[in-house]
Parts: structure tokens; C-alpha cells; sequence
């Protein structure tokens, strides 16, 4: 049986002492190996960033890959293995800003991933620059004067993509973290989880206490995940109160299998068969 | 008696002047002659003024000749732009519908299209087959074959469109036997009973794609490049093949890479503008050691330039592009047969060094037709490269995808493969995978992987001459403009001038070691290229600190000829560095 | 006055005849006219495509860039010199493939520009190839076994970035065109305009008669513009109904303003003032 | 009497040894010393292992020494690595609560930074001060230069934490005096009255920039370039500068177009990653004409490579980014002065030629420090290039974006400025900027862009010679690589050998005219740089037929220094080509 301990390495972490990352390492663990996933059946595909470092603490295979290009490389992978289970993890300024074309995309596709991005709403690893996520008004090295333009809203914006599934979790909120992860695992198709996460160092705005008092759990609040039209309204939110928890499960068809068919061999097993080519010859005649 | 002709289809986008090559260029190699063919069009759909350029011989041709033998006019641009080229007992026949002409000798003639294909029982649409009818017979080709010809190209329409358009061409035929009373110096002669393969070279590049077991293509839609991977992407269920249309360029490159991780013959195909876009991404594989080939269609720059034409401008581009030092190889095909095996050839290099590998083609060699035998698909070798040890993979060991070798290459295994697990990074890394920022390590990672640029130049593509040893002065060229000079060394040799050529099929490793011997006793080295700083030039300065006597350059986006390049060494070519 | 025929340029026109740029470029050129701005005060930047020919065939300040990068190059010409009225104009592969990421974040910074996406559904100008709005199962040059994926939702992504102004036209309603036209050009911030513009040549699908029989105006059918809510639920409708018109009209800060100060003088007024820098040297002694 | 002293202080992320270092830094450089000095530091934001070196001295120091006068420990890594750096006479002083170390002689010394730090009034936090405190006493310098340096350096936080630091110093310097025994190799005698600015490369490029009136600045944080903007930005309001933090770097460099397209100076800045998302925008500059100054940050790749490192890697890709062929211009300055001037003369060159120019630097020249007399700002000149005249834009005539001219270069005009229209588009165009594929218009117009290279050419910068004339032995170099080739000669000077050193402020245009005699009389040509290729070296064969004797190179991450290049060349130094 898969333990946490099967995916516990002993790098030395570089992260801050108390980064809302930690948590989110200990839940991915946990719930992998709770989901039954053995380190070599599953590859985390990270970005750059603090975040991006992630698969680096853990033992699994790993491929860390450029900032913000997680998604397409995610895809290539599960199109050519997807018995593998792929995750890919990275910052919101890897996720929203350099990766946000490919996150519309990934999400329209449909792919059968699971997505988590560490929304920390600050540039962590290169010191404090304002990310996507930053608040309107927030002081960072970038925005010196205060943040002009206002956060962008992640999840408003993927429910617009309609993937499979879309969830918000935070970092201080583990028990409810590890149930969105799994769930999100299990769950078939594109798996969009957008994670709270303090950034103790650079963000002094969106504190664990900052965040604590304003999230709630919107299914425990009796959102029910197939109205993606509340889904929309809720996700307005922010401020007062920061809803979390599920906002839409859905049931399209997932990429790969549009792509290749159904009960096809992985691509990657197939031998190369150079004579086959003979039978289109004829065309060129 | 030799044959060698040259046949020109004029007229705007949307005429289908494109079925009426196929069909002739088809009914010609079924003739048992030799094509060249290419086509000059405008990036739009519809008007403007394109034209079909077939070129057919009774020995192989490589690139076309100036005077024609026919010019078919759908359009009055036709007219004005390609009158001149006819050259002395050829023949000019035109749409009288749509152009104007004084027809002052047997051989120009107009003839309404239209109204012909309706008349012939079909439609006024199918003007372009009783074109194609009428010429065909105006040259003497056999009927029969222009008949198999459209069976053939309309089979997937259904037999009733096949037999419209063969009435169609029989109409036009009828009519040419009725009216045309002139003489064309073209006159098809059947050569022998097996015929060859017309193709272009995007079709080649995608049929060795395929060959090389290649089973992952993400592309985004670019002129030249496109037509590879829809090519590809037809045959998609019968080989196997996943290709994915990407959002942009960036994401083309990095699923390839992410396919590649795991172990899947992967390739991207593009043009400039995206090839800027995969920059980043060449560097992840260069640092990450992941096998991608690029295939990279050239067309005139700098930014969106001309879409639709042809230049060789990105060759130094490709050499340096991405941040950071790491090895590559870049192929340069000349013809759509080497197009076919350097596809193949790139795939077993990516795999052999785990390094990006690029083929490089441009619009001329990528929407150009050539004839050639069927390849011989026995021939076709498959090299995966440096695979770990099965036993390896269940040792208890962990695996090491970097490991330290003494050819830099480390052998690979795929996640899901074993129970062991493959880390990479694009991060300076340790043996296992993971980043170090250790001094000692980064400088044996950087040697690692560059250490394999030896053997790379060790099997280099070797330069191929033609034309003779030991001539006093050499035409030096890559890629496409190969055509352009094979057919400029035998003008010149008519004309009893001491001129060879070399080919470099590829440029990267530069063959340095091979090409020093082959230019140690000529005078003369000039360089022949489609762009205007004299890249090629620039490269052989670098890389054996020859200076070449002159370049023979080319930017309009126009292909060069033979002509132009024995006109040009005529006027001692020029000096771009 | 301003009229039609100052914009009038006798460019040979390279479009297919029957081509749905035509209307929407007589409406544009109308709407110029009737909005009083001269064709040295507009500034049309396009993208790379059949759409993006538009400024070509006008008279009008025009920046043609690459595939993709009308806003990018829209928002730093805003910058620049913001007495010019800005237009973005492109093709659907344009404005959401490849330049998708752009907007996202220009519709989220509220750029003061108006922007016009043709979208045929397909790639027009490369022949045939899917785009992001390509619908599921239509056969195309890269999808012949029919899209795999099915189509983006332009209007839904756009609302999720709650820009100020976000509409649907159709080329065969100029009527309602050069209303949406004209409002976005008056609305101060980013004004989204998706057309529907059949492709006469490579969507056999999405023809004239099939958009015809199916689009209807919401504001007639009593959409309210300043809910956000209410126009994202219209926004999933794409089928048997096509909703057009304005579906959502806000006034958030525009980005220049923010950037630059209210009542700014245009910045390439500016003269270099290179002695200024030495009010800053005591800092670094 | 002579002063030349090197300091090193090492200790974890987040333990402030920035503020240490910049501290002494700056009482030294007030104490009328001259500077250089540079930061190490790992690509994570606690722990890990980073230091801080300054040299000090009486003449100009353009480089670190290996032998350390004082070492500050509060690391115990800083024992491991830095104790051997330790020369004759040095001090070891050591946080006490965090470093083990024998002391086995006076000049070795811990003390409880963080007590003193609360003893001294404050808190604990300001145990970085209470060090700074004790170096200054150690080294003899005059308390009130470090005193008024902390007044300065915290006067934005108010008066209470200049004064409790200010304690904190004074706490440190009391300990010192008291306690310490040895006696340091390090005395600090105060040179003149004036002291000197301290800036960084990245400082000096953003002051460069504001004065050169750039006033549109859009980016995305890359390291080392980041410090760029944000230094910029934090002066944008004083400046009225535009700054905005782009989506991408794709978006970066094309918002900077359109600013620039509408007249205003515009810039970005990037390092090798984001450069390579960039070049489709730098081929849209090429062919569009539109001036962008980019400033290019190189660190160690390929791809992520690492972050917080130096490197010299990215030349030849800078060179030949971009698909399609355009001039640009080269700018690689070799220390923070030269870098204040090449950013204006960038944005000179930009404007007068309408292109993109590079100012390269690297990471140990965009954070290290040096001493400079403040920039003459009366000598700054501002060349917009030629614009289209007030009369011409009041005519009849259309304007014409690309109006054929001898050099190359069509005055511009700009959207809104007139009644004028103005016209631009990356396809290829006629004169007016709207797009053509006439064969010949396509021929001049291509001919017409790289005409500039020409008077591009005739006013490159110079090539910077230094340690005479005629050697023997010539180190040749570029960027950030002066400095340890300048210290190098110095060295060998004292050794009496025969070597001298050029470094290239530009590199593209390349230097041949002016180089070429500079290198006439040598016997022996050794390139230096921080990569592993020599790829000054394939430039210096390309440009010139020269074939440089061996290269120098270094490619840990870590800079070079004069020692480093004087062993080298003794070993005969590397040929990679
Ligand atoms: C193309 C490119 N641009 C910029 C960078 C520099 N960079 C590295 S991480 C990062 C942002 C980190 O922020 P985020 O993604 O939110 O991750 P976090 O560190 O906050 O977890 C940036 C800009 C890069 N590596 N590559
Ligand atoms: C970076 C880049 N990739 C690809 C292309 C090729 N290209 C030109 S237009 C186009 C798509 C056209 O489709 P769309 O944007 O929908 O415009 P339309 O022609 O349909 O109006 C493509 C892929 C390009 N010019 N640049
Ligand atoms: S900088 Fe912020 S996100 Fe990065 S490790 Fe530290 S606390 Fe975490
Ligand atoms: S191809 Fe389609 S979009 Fe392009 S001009 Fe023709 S009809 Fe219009
Ligand atoms: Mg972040
Ligand atoms: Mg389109």
C-alpha cells in the first residue's frame, strides 16, 4: 500500500520557515498516496517560481519545466502516456500572467490533469513584484505607488473555459485542501484548483490571518457544483468574504481520448513501422 | 530524342489553376518524365496572380527554366507578366473569356473554357480540367493517362465527378485537335512504362516523419509549414499519430517537449515568425537534453515579410537561437528526396544525442513538386539512441538521467516506464535531475552536454559535389538552392567553364573537416544563397577562415534558376560581408 | 465634418467577394464618421490574418504587427499618446489563440481602446486550419476527422475580466454593428466587441443563412447590461439562439488614467530632460 | 600609502548581509575609496548560502582579489568556504550565536551580534548594523562616515531607526574596541573630501535611461534585469516615465513598440529567457523601422539555467535573434559608468537608425557595485534622428513611412502629430508602409534597411585598449569581463610580461577597421569571456579571418577576476572552436 512516506525525500527545502507552500506539500503527499498513486505512475510537471519547486521535496517523476509553460507540456505528456496520472503545479504569476493563454486552452481541452496553482498573489522567488492576483492598491517592488489595475479572478475566468472541475483551497485550510486535490484527482478531465497561499516574506497584504477570516466553504454553504452559473456569481466574491470549496464539476469528454480514441495503447509503447508508409505511396502517383 | 520543357498555368487565387498542374504535372511523371514544379502565389484567397511552373524532362531537372514552351492564361496578369517568357515554338493558350490577346500566330490561342466544360457535360467549374485536356493534347501526351490522372485526383469525389471531369478534359482535348493548328516545341514522348512519385517537399518531409515512427506533431498553423503536418495529420489514424493543433507557438514546442519526456518521437513544424516563439522552448530541450525536431519552412523576413514566397534568411537565426550554449544539428535538404531521409535522419540524431535537431526547407523546396523513385522503406533505419538497461531500470539504484558519460549522452528511461522515477529540470542540474547551483557540477554539466558536439560532427552530413573535382571555381550552397546550381553547372559546362558545385545537406556541425579538402585546390568559392548578408558566407569565414570570393544572392522571394546563377557569376556576383 | 469618404481608400481589395469583412469594414469606416474623429486622430493596430488587412483598405493611421499582438502594441500606443482613439482589430485565431493571453490582460487592465475581433470561426488568410471557435465535430484542413475540442466562448472568457464593455455583432446586421461600434468608441475603458463574420470560402458551417437564423438581440429581448450575472448565463447559449448585442456595460478606471494621472500631457509630447537626473544622485552617495 | 583591500561578508538569505555590505560600502566610498563589488546569492529567498565581496582602494579596482583583509561570518558556511580566502593579516569575525570557529589567534573573533544589538538599545534585527559597527572600528574607519552612511540609508523609515541603528553601529564599534586585540591588514585612510557614487550596473542603466528621456519602460520581472525597472519605476512619477509590468515578455516588448511607434523613447528589459519569448517582436522592429532599446541581462542557461548567476552566453544569440535579416546595434558596456552612457547612446543609435539596440550586460555587472564621479549631465545629448519636418506635415503630400533615402533611414513622424497619416506594417511594404509583394520594391526595400549598416558601422565605439601598445600578448574581451582582464594586466605588468588587453564597448556593429591595427603587431590574440563556446572568439574569425591564439574562459556561474585570468594564460587558456 502507498504511504506518504513513498513520496518523502530528504532535499534540503529552500522555501521561507511557515510559506503557505509546506501545507500544500504535505496535502499533495498525502493525498496521492490516499488515492493509491505510486510515485513512478504519476509526473508533476512544475513552472518557475517558489512554487514551481515543489515536485523538487517530494519523490516522484518530475520534469520542471520553463515559467509558465506547465500546461503544454502537461498535455504532450498525458497524450503520450496517459496512463500516467499528471499533475502540473506552479505560481500565479507562472499560471495567470506567462501561462495564461495556455491555462484557456488546457481548460477548453478538457485535458485530464489536475492543476494546482499556488495563488501566494505575489512574485515570491523573484522578490515581490506584483503578480496577476494582486490586490488593487497593494505596495509591492513593482507597484510601488499601490497596484493600479485590479487582481485578475481566476476562477471566474476558468469557469468561462468550462473544464471538468474547478475548486479554490488555501493553504491554512488543510483538511479541506486534501478533499479538493483528491477529488480532483479521481475526478476525470481538466482539474483547475486555485490555492491560497500566504507568502510570508513578500506579501504583508494576504496574510494566513488575512485570508482565515474571510474564506468559507461554499458547498458546506449549499453551492451545488453543477450550476456554473451560480458557480459564476459566487466567484465574484472577494473581499469580505473569500468563498472556497468546489464551484463546478462537469462531465465532458476528456482530451486524450477525443484525440486518440478510447482504449488506446499509450503512444509512447509503439514501435516506429517505417514500412507501413509503403501504403500511402500510391497516392503520389 | 531528349525532352525538356518547360510549362507555365497563370491565373488569379480561386481560378483553380492549382488541379490543372496536378493533373498535367501527374500526367507528365506518368509519362515517365522527370518534374520539377513550383508555384508562385499571393497571400490571399481569392484574385491576385498566382502560377503553376512545371518544368519536365526526360533526365532529372532541379529547378526551372526561363523560356516556356506553353503558358495556359486564366488571367489578362498572365499576359503581361509571363508573355515574354515564351519562348520560340511555344505556345500560348487562354481563357477568351477572361483575357484579351491578338492572336497573331497558330500557336496563341484563346478558347472559352467554360463554355467548353459545360458543353462537354459538366459543369463551368470543371474549366480548369478542359484546360488541362486541351494542353495535354496540344503536347501529344497519351490520353489515357491524363484520363487515370483525374480518376485518380477526383477517386474520393465518387465516379460521377470523375467521369464530368474526364468528359471534360475530352472536350478540351476535342476542341485543341479541331482548332489548334500551330506547332509546340513540346512534344511528349512516352519514356518508359513505370512512372515516379510526384511530390512535394512538405509531402516528403511528412511521409519521413512517419517513416521515423514519429507519433506526436503539434503545430500551429504557419505558410510554409503547414502543409506538413496536415499532410501528417491525414494519415493520422492509420499510423497512429496524435497531433494536436497548439493555441500558439510556444505551447507547439513544449507539448513536443512533454511528449518527448515520455518517450515519444516528437516534432514541431513552423516558419520564422514561430520558430521566434519556440526560442525559449529549444532552450528547455537543449538544457533538458529532450529529442524534438524542428522542421522550419523559411519564407522571406524580417516579421510577417511575404508570406506566401521563399528566402533562406534564418539559417544563422537557427544556429544561435536560444539563451545558454548547448548543441543542436541542422539539416539542409535540397530536393524532396533528401527531404524524405533527412527527416528520418534527424529523428535518429534527436534520439541518438538528445538534442534538438532542425530540417531546415524554405517555400520553394517545402510547396515544390519533384519526381522520385518510391524510397526503398527496407532502408529505413531506426535508431532510439541510448535507452537505460532493462535490468538497470529493476536495480535497486535510482536512476540518473543526467549520469556522466564520456560522449555526454545519457542513456534514457520514461516516466511510467519502471518503477523508477526520471526527473528533469531545465534548471542547472546534478546527475539525478534536480537543480544544484554547485560551480564544479554546472561546469561539468555545460561540458556534458557539449561534449557531445564531437561525435555529432564526426557523422556529419557530408558535402556533395557534382560537376567534377578540382574546378577552378565552386558554387557553395545549402538547402533548396541546390536546384538552382545543380542546373547552373550544366549550363556552364556547356559553355566549357571549369565550375563545380558543393552541396551542404547539412550545415550543422558545420563539415568543415570534409569541405577543407574539397576546396583546397579551387580559386574561386562562391557562394549561393536566397537572402541578402551572404549567411552561408558568414558561416565559412567562422568556421574555416576562408573567405569566399563572391556570393551569389537572391531576396525577392523569387526562386533562383540555373540561369541566374550562370548570370550572376557572369557579373562576378557580390560582397555582402 | 467627418465623413464616410475621408476613410475611403482605393486599395485594390484583396478579400473574397462575399466575404463578411466587408460590412463590418463600411460599418467601421460609418461609425468613425459618426463619431466625429478624423482618420488622423483614430489609430488602428492590427493582427495578422484576413481581419487584419482591414486597416489596409482605409484611410487611417495604421500599425499592422504580428499574429497575435494587436494589444500589447494597442496598450503601449494608448500609453504613448492617449488623445488617440485606439482600435484593435483581428481574426478569431488572432485574438484567441495566439493572442489570448493579451486579452486576458487587457481586458482586465481596462485599456481605453475598442477591439474587433472577426470571427469566422475558422483560420481564413492560412486556408481552412480550426480555430478556438471552430465548433465541435466541423471538419476543417487540421481537423478532418471533425474538431475534436469543442469551441471557445469569447464572451464568457471576456465577462470573466469584467472589462467595461463587452458586445456581440454580426456582419449581417450592420444596423446593430454600428451601434455596438459606436458605443464601444464612446464607453471609456476596454470595449469587446465579438463579430460574427461568415467566411464564405472555408466555413461551410457557420454561413450567413446558419448565423441568420439564429442570432437575436438581447437588449431586445431585455438584457440588462449592468448585470454581470445575468450576461454570463446569456453568454452559454451558442446553438439553436445565438445572443448579440451588449452584454455588459461597466465603469471601472481606465488603464491610462491609472498609469498616467487624470489630465496628463501625452507622454511623446515629452522632451528629454537629461539634467533632471541629478536630483537623484545624492541617493547613491 | 597605497590602499587595496578586499571584505567579504557571508551568511544565509534573510540574515541582511546586503545591509552590511551596502553600509561599509558606502562609509568607504565617502571615506574617498574606490569600489568594486559584488553580490552571490542563490535563487531562493531564506537560508542557503550568499555573500557579499567589496574591494576597496586608493586607484580604481575593477575586480575582486582572492585574498580577503576581513571576512564577516554569520554563516557557518561562510567558515567552510571563505576561511581559506583569509590573507595574511586578516580578520575573521564571526556571529558567535551562529558560527563555530577556533579562535586561535586575536585576529579571529566572534561576537554575539544579536545581544549586542538589544545591549545596544535596539533589536535584534539590527545585529547586521552592531557588525557593520565592528568592521568599521576593525578597519579604523571614521565613525561618523558609517554613522551619516546610516543616516542616509534609513532615512525613508524615520528618525527612530536611524537612531537605534546608529546605536546598534556605535554598540559594535564599542565591542570592538574594547574586545578586539588583533591587528587587521585593513586601515582605512580617508582620501579626499569628495567621495564618490555607489552604484550598481542595473543603477547606472536606469539613470542612463531616464536621462536619455526614455519615458515608456514595459517589462516582466526577469533576474538580473528586474533591477532595472524597478529602480526606474521607483522614480517614475519625478520622470513622468510609464512603466508597466506586462503579461509576458511578448507583451513587453510589443507594448514598447506601439509606445514607440507614437514617438515616445521606449525600452525594455530582459534577461536570456525573456529575451527569447522577444525576438518575434525584434523582427517586427527590424522590419517595421521602429527604434526599441533592450536591456539584456545575461545569467547562466540554457533555459532556467541558474538564475541569481553570471555569464556571458547570450552574444551571438542576441546577434542573430529574429527571423528574416534587419541591422542592430550592440551595445556591451564594461562597467556601471560605461553602462550610464551606453544607454543613452542607445537610445541615440535607436532613434538615428530605427532600430533595435542591445545593451548588454550580465549579472555581476547589473548587481555589482563601483564608485563613479556623477555622470556630467551637461555632456548627455539627445539625438532624436531624423524626423520628418513641421512643413512637410502641413503639405500635400502623403506621408511616407519608408521614403527611399541614401543611408536608409525615412524621417519619421507619428500618429496624432499631424494631419498626416502614418502608416506601418511587418509585411513587407512600398514606401507608404502598405504592404506589397512587387519583387522589386521587395529587393530595395530590403536593401534600403540594411543600408544603415553601413554608417552603423562607421560609428561604432571603439575598441578600449589598456596596458599600452604592441604586446605581445592581447587579451581581447567584452562587457563585464573587462574588469578581470584590466586587473589582469596590471598583474602581469608587475610581472613584467608583455601583455595588454582590448575591450569592445560594441560589439555589432563589429570593430574590424578600428581593430584590426590594434591587433596588427601581435604576435598572440587570447579572447575572454564568461561562456563556454568563445563565441567572441567565432565573431573575431568571422569578422576578421583572425584566428585568436586560445581563449579564457570561465562558465561556473561565478565571475572572474584578474587572478583567475593570469593562471589562466599561464596554463595556454582553452580552444573550443
Ligand atoms: C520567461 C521567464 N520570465 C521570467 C522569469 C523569472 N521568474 C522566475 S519565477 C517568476 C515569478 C514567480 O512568481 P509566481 O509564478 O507567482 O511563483 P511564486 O514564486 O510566487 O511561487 C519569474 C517572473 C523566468 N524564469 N522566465
Ligand atoms: C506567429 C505566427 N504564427 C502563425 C502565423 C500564420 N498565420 C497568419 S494568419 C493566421 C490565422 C488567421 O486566422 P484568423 O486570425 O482567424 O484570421 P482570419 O484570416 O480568419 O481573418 C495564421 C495562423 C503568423 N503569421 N504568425
Ligand atoms: S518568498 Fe514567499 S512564497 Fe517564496 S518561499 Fe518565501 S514565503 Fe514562500
Ligand atoms: S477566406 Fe474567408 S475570411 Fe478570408 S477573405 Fe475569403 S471569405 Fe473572407
Ligand atoms: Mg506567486
Ligand atoms: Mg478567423
Amino acid at each position: 500500500m502507498v504511504t506518504t512516506n513513498d513520496y518523502d525525500s530528504d532535499r534540503e527545502n529552500s522555501w521561507c520557515p511557515g510559506c503557505g507552500n509546506f501545507p500544500i506539500l504535505e496535502v499533495l503527499k498525502e493525498s496521492l498516496a490516499e488515492r493509491g498513486i505510486w510515485p513512478h505512475e504519476a509526473l508533476i510537471v512544475s513552472g518557475i517560481g517558489q512554487a514551481g519547486k515543489l515536485p523538487q521535496y517530494m519523490r516522484v517523476n518530475m520534469f520542471n519545466v520553463l515559467h509558465g509553460r506547465t500546461l503544454p507540456v502537461a498535455t504532450g505528456a498525458k497524450l503520450a502516456n496517459h496512463r500516467l496520472v499528471v499533475l502540473a503545479v506552479g505560481g500565479d504569476g507562472d499560471g495567470y500572467a506567462e501561462g495564461g493563454n495556455h491555462l484557456i486552452h488546457a481548460a477548453r481541452r478538457n485535458v485530464d490533469l489536475t492543476y494546482l496553482v499556488h495563488n501566494n498573489q505575489i512574485y515570491g522567488l523573484t522578490k515581490g513584484q506584483a503578480s496577476p492576483t494582486t490586490d488593487a492598491g497593494s505596495v509591492t517592488t513593482t507597484t510601488p505607488r499601490g497596484n493600479p489595475t485590479p487582481g485578475l479572478n481566476p476562477i471566474a475566468l476558468v469557469l468561462s473555459l468550462q473544464p471538468n472541475f474547478v475548486a479554490r483551497g488555501y493553504a491554512g485550510n488543510k483538511e479541506q485542501l486534501a478533499q479538493l486535490i483528491q477529488t480532483g484527482l479521481e475526478h476525470p478531465g481538466f482539474s483547475f484548483i486555485d490555492i491560497l497561499q500566504p507568502c510570508v516574506t513578500f506579501n504583508k497584504v494576504n496574510t494566513y490571518s488575512w485570508y482565515s477570516e474571510r474564506v468559507y466553504d461554499i458547498n458546506q454553504a449549499g453551492h451545488d457544483p453543477e450550476d456554473l452559473s451560480g458557480a459564476f456569481s459566487l466567484a465574484q466574491e472577494w473581499g469580505k468574504r473569500i468563498p472556497t470549496g468546489i464551484f463546478y464539476k462537469g462531465d465532458r469528454p476528456v482530451f486524450h481520448e477525443s484525440i486518440l480514441g478510447k482504449d488506446a495503447r499509450p503512444l509512447w509503447e509503439l514501435e516506429p513501422e517505417p514500412a507501413r508508409i509503403s501504403a500511402f505511396f500510391p497516392e503520389y502517383f | 530524342m531528349h525532352q525538356d520543357y518547360d510549362l507555365k498555368i497563370g491565373g488569379a487565387a480561386g481560378q483553380g489553376l492549382q488541379v490543372i498542374g496536378d493533373l498535367i504535372a501527374k500526367a507528365l511523371a506518368r509519362s515517365g518524365l522527370h518534374l520539377f514544379a513550383y508555384q508562385d502565389f499571393y497571400s490571399r484567397v481569392r484574385g491576385g496572380h498566382n502560377f503553376y511552373h512545371v518544368r519536365a524532362a526526360s533526365s532529372p531537372v532541379f529547378s526551372h527554366k526561363s523560356r516556356l514552351d506553353i503558358l495556359v492564361a486564366l488571367d489578362q496578369a498572365s499576359i503581361t507578366r509571363h508573355y515574354d517568357e515564351i519562348g520560340a515554338g511555344g505556345v500560348l493558350l487562354f481563357d477568351s473569356q477572361n483575357v484579351q490577346v491578338e492572336a497573331n500566330s497558330p500557336n496563341v490561342m484563346g478558347l472559352d473554357l467554360a463554355k467548353l466544360a459545360v458543353e462537354g457535360g459538366g459543369h463551368k467549374i470543371m474549366a480548369n480540367t478542359v484546360a488541362a485536356g486541351a494542353v495535354w493534347h496540344i503536347v501529344g501526351g497519351e490520353s489515357e493517362l491524363l484520363a487515370g490522372a483525374i480518376a485518380d485526383t477526383f477517386a474520393s469525389k465518387g465516379e460521377k465527378i470523375v467521369a464530368s471531369n474526364q468528359a471534360a478534359a475530352a472536350a478540351g482535348a476535342r476542341w485543341a485537335q479541331e482548332m489548334f493548328r500551330g506547332n509546340c516545341s513540346m512534344k511528349v514522348n512516352r519514356q518508359s512504362t513505370d512512372s515516379r512519385m510526384v511530390l512535394t517537399g512538405n509531402e516528403a518531409l511528412a511521409l519521413g516523419a512517419l517513416a521515423a515512427g514519429c507519433r506526436f506533431v503539434s503545430a500551429y498553423p504557419m505558410t510554409p509549414a503547414s502543409g506538413i503536418v496536415e499532410h501528417m495529420n491525414g494519415k493520422a489514424d492509420r499510423m497512429s499519430l496524435a497531433f494536436e493543433q497548439a493555441e500558439d507557438e510556444i505551447s507547439a514546442i513544449n507539448m513536443a517537449m512533454g511528449a518527448a519526456f515520455c518517450g515519444v518521437r516528437s516534432m514541431v513544424a513552423t516558419s520564422g515568425g514561430g520558430f521566434s516563439l519556440m526560442v525559449e522552448g529549444l532552450s528547455l530541450a537543449g538544457c533538458t537534453e529532450t529529442p524534438v525536431v524542428i522542421a522550419m519552412g523559411q519564407r522571406p523576413g524580417p516579421s510577417t515579410g511575404m508570406a506566401t514566397r521563399t528566402e533562406q534568411g534564418d539559417l544563422l537565426f537557427c544556429l544561435h537561437a536560444g539563451h545558454g550554449e548547448f548543441p543542436r544539428a541542422i539539416l539542409t535538404p535540397g530536393h524532396p528526396e533528401d527531404a524524405f531521409w533527412a527527416m528520418i535522419h534527424a529523428f535518429n540524431l534527436a534520439d541518438r544525442y538528445h538534442i534538438p535537431v532542425f530540417v531546415m526547407t524554405d517555400q520553394l523546396l517545402a510547396d515544390g513538386y519533384a519526381t522520385l523513385t518510391p524510397p526503398d522503406v527496407q532502408r529505413v533505419t531506426i535508431d532510439r539512441g541510448p535507452l537505460a538497461p532493462v535490468d538497470s531500470l529493476a536495480s535497486d539504484e535510482p536512476y540518473r538521467r543526467y549520469q556522466f558519460t564520456a560522449n555526454g549522452v545519457s542513456p534514457r528511461a520514461f516516466p511510467g516506464q519502471s518503477e523508477k522515477l526520471v526527473i528533469s529540470t531545465g534548471n542547472e542540474h546534478d546527475e539525478t535531475g534536480l537543480s544544484t547551483e554547485d560551480p564544479t557540477l554546472r561546469t561539468r554539466m555545460v561540458q556534458k552536454r557539449l561534449a557531445k558536439s564531437r561525435p555529432l560532427a564526426d557523422e556529419v552530413l557530408p558535402p556533395v559535389g557534382y560537376g567534377g573535382e578540382d574546378a577552378a571555381t565552386v558554387l557553395l550552397t545549402w538547402g533548396s538552392s541546390y536546384g538552382a546550381c545543380r542546373e547552373a553547372v550544366d549550363l556552364l559546362h556547356e559553355d566549357d567553364q571549369d565550375v563545380s558545385m558543393i552541396h551542404l545537406p547539412q550545415v550543422w556541425p558545420f563539415p568543415a573537416r570534409a569541405l577543407l579538402p574539397l576546396l583546397a585546390s579551387t580559386s574561386r568559392v562562391v557562394t549561393v544563397e536566397m537572402n541578402a548578408t551572404g549567411q552561408l558566407g558568414r558561416l565559412l569565414r567562422q568556421e574555416t577562415l576562408i573567405q569566399p570570393h563572391a556570393a551569389i544572392l537572391k531576396y525577392d522571394g523569387r526562386p533562383m534558376n540555373g540561369e541566374f546563377v550562370v548570370e550572376e557569376l557572369a557579373k562576378g556576383g557580390q560582397n555582402p560581408w
